[in-house]
């Protein structure tokens, strides 16, 4: 259970590797990416993100315990970037490694689902024309429900 | 009592700075709101819907009648846009 | 969408830089991987994977086009290998790109679930002691079987 | 009518071969388990459960009562464990 929190870009094949090296108990790994998207079709320049210093761990740890104790996980990582990212760079990722492929599957849609809402971080999208914040989504909410329902 | 209070994301443009030191007699963080909205215009305008307000205490998230208590920090945001 | 039976290793975090590269839409990459897993502990020697040439290819053609019609996908991308592999070894990946992180893991849980059920692979496990063929699961049936009910 | 009939598996380790051609009037692949079965000892082994047999004609998985109509190759294998 490792979290990073960081400007720099991260290789994805790298993290799965280290994740997994010297445990064969390991039988599946599933990974996200997310990646700075341009919704206008070109006008993008920019994602800008902001943290919380300190927090942003805790939180980020917080999740990741809990995922802990719900799945069967032989390990995690999350890593989550901040500052000015281009279209179609990685923003973060989280991948999980677990015996089983069902716990590994739902152990990488809870982090991703909690991190969404309760890791302090901010997206603002650049524009050719002018720059906004993006608006968090009650889908993202709900999302999140289905894990205590 | 003396705060560090902390702004983040449009609540921090809105406000004009990301940190600040507040001296406050404020007991719960919706009087901490009360009180700076009465102060100055940018805090009201930041604070007007505090529905998509997010506070945290000594950076736990907490409700908006949460008690301050002896806290060193308390941060307003916007809801969480991350991943 | 491309696949590859094959018996050599792959290069996860490739597939997913050639899976992504030019293309400005996607926001959202989940992969799966599947590794060889010794389950008891420190016996095993090896596991052989056994395939029906020409009908694997299609078999996991149809599954990923099935998964293209339901979600929003960008791209996919499916390796699966065959022959003798070691403890450790990577066994398959999908990935999955789309504009969204639940069409994303959707689509990854789905290719995986009708992979484990209707693609022709075999395993064989070798141990210290003796060989056995793994059996399948009715767990994995009762996981396809969520995506028609 | 000429078949080439393919063995995967335990199913192929039971039987012997990999592969093999077969003359046969069987109307359905469940005919055609029926017939090889009569033949000889191995085949009877391997299809003595067909519950855990799978079959595919011309490399569609189908149900054992299936016909074989002008197919070229009918498979026989053990539920998949791919993945």
């Amino acid at each position: 259970m490792t979290i990073s929190v960081q400007q720099d870009d991260f290789d994805l094949g790298f993290e799965v590797t280290t994740l997994t090296k010297n445990n064969i108990d390991i039988g599946a790994v599933v990974t996200f990416v997310g990646l700075v998207r341009d919704k206008t079709g070109g006008t993008l320049i920019s994602m800008e993100l902001e943290h919380y210093p300190g927090m942003t761990e805790q939180a980020l740890a917080e999740i990741e315990q809990a995922a802990t104790k719900r799945w069967s996980l032989n390990a995690s990582r999350v890593i989550h970037r901040y500052g000015n990212l281009k279209t179609g760079e990685q923003i973060m990722m989280v991948a999980t490694a677990s015996p089983h492929r069902k716990d590994a599957f739902e152990a990488a849609e809870y982090l991703m689902d909690y991190l969404k809402t309760d890791a302090p971080f901010w997206k603002k999208e650049h524009f050719k024309d002018g720059a906004d914040w993006v608006d968090s989504k009650a889908i993202d909410d709900a999302a999140k429900d289905r894990w205590t329902s | 009592m003396q705060l560090d209070v902390l702004y983040f994301a449009w609540v921090r443009e809105r406000i004009g700075v990301a940190k600040e030191q507040v001296s406050t007699t404020a007991v719960s963080v919706a009087d901490l709101v009360k009180e700076l909205s009465a102060r100055e215009e940018r805090y009201a305008v930041a604070f007007q819907d505090m529905s998509v307000v997010r506070v945290a205490v000594d950076q736990i998230l907490v409700p908006l009648d949460a008690p301050i208590g002896g806290a060193k920090e308390v941060a307003f945001f916007p809801p969480m846009t991350g991943g």
